[in-house]
């Protein structure tokens, strides 16, 4: 059983963990209040004008949707278990994504801030290695390159 | 039976083929892959594969029905 | 010399450390973004409704203004020192806060998520120990206790 | 000598008040003040001390036009 925020869950719980549009990172850090939680943490990551010595024109995420879906759910189920956080939400781009735009969010509030940071890295940190996401980098000199490694 | 691919391995395949049925395991789809574009054996050895939205190992048996996606290492964010 | 943001710096050159009204959480944010940064980390300190076991109205908060600002521009300075750091903002609130407000909130973006995190964590916890600001707990029994401890 | 008290400490003494000019350094401040009120001698002896917005030792000298803030134990957050 995922101990967790029930009254946030229920207004999040339309929440998308994959989305084509333009993740809502101020809405979602507006709504990441709960009265049990002393520290919220959110982690954005967010698309770089540069790369390895290229700039960078845009990103385009590419996703296995149900695969990506279920394994996201599972590792924030999974960040439930390990600490008693009361909010747990994270959400992926996919298509284009321009410079500056957020690719990819978390947000998890607990008592202690503590938990909160270490549930949030834990989080990112198996999104980036275990999902079914991958990313093409457009460069500006017209060039691309599909990632195969974590950038941020 | 049917394959999808991802990312760069649209590179190397259509986004979407079929395949025959003489192939029977996870194992001699990586094989068959490589036979047929050389230049994909490398990333083909660092693949994920998945049958019906979970993971498979490589001895997996797979059949006509099945539709079997591979997925290059994941790089998200 | 600071390694920072110099345009994400101009636009909250203005921000100060300690804010006796809400913080703007969402729009320090929404700001919160450089195009060399691949990673905004933020952490919001927010009032529980308990804590050890006493239901809590509200925080009062008091500093001495003046000390608390300089020493949170010298912890920032200290963290844009030891990491590549694109943005590294803090603000702290005095007076009443009630529960679910943010009573300190802090931003890192760097190109790389390790840093962002390590220099959030380490902006916060000196700010803690060693900012003079104080927090007044005032219990929904109608006591209060100034306290001691970090409590998130 | 001007003295502010922050937090806690406000429980204990007024918020502002004058000391008389024979107290000449932190130390001697903090024992006089331990004398004015004995309830408050445990706290004194964890509270830093600043002058002219800097935090100073125990035998860091004051004179009459100075003003020292003690400051308890922080609690940010």
């Amino acid at each position: 059983m995922i101990r967790s925020a029930y009254s946030h869950q229920a207004a999040v719980a339309e929440l998308s963990e994959i989305s084509a549009g333009p993740l809502d990172v101020v809405g979602l850090l507006a709504a990441a209040h709960h009265p049990k939680a002393g520290a919220v943490v959110l982690f954005s990551g967010e698309v770089r004008n540069h790369n390895e010595g290229m700039a960078v024109d845009y990103l385009e995420y590419e996703a296995h949707e149900s695969m990506a879906t279920k394994m996201i759910k599972a590792i924030i189920a999974d960040a439930n278990q390990k600490w008693p956080l009361n909010i747990a939400v994270a959400q992926h781009r996919t298509g284009k994504v321009t410079v500056g735009e957020t690719a990819v969010i978390v947000i998890t509030a607990s008592a202690h801030r503590g938990e909160a940071y270490a549930a949030n890295q834990y989080i990112i940190d198996r999104i980036k290695h275990e999902a079914p996401i991958w990313k093409c980098e457009y460069f500006s000199d017209g060039t691309k390159k599909w990632g195969s490694n974590c950038h941020c | 039976m049917k394959i999808q691919v991802f990312a760069v391995l649209k590179e190397y395949f259509d986004k979407e083929f079929e395949l025959g049925d003489d192939i029977t395991d996870i194992a001699s789809l990586q094989s068959h892959l490589s036979c047929l574009n050389a230049s994909a054996q490398g990333i083909l050895q660092l693949c994920r594969f998945a049958v019906h939205d979970e993971f498979v190992d490589h001895d997996f048996t797979i059949t006509k029905n099945d539709t079997i996606c591979i997925f290059p290492p994941s790089s998200g964010g």
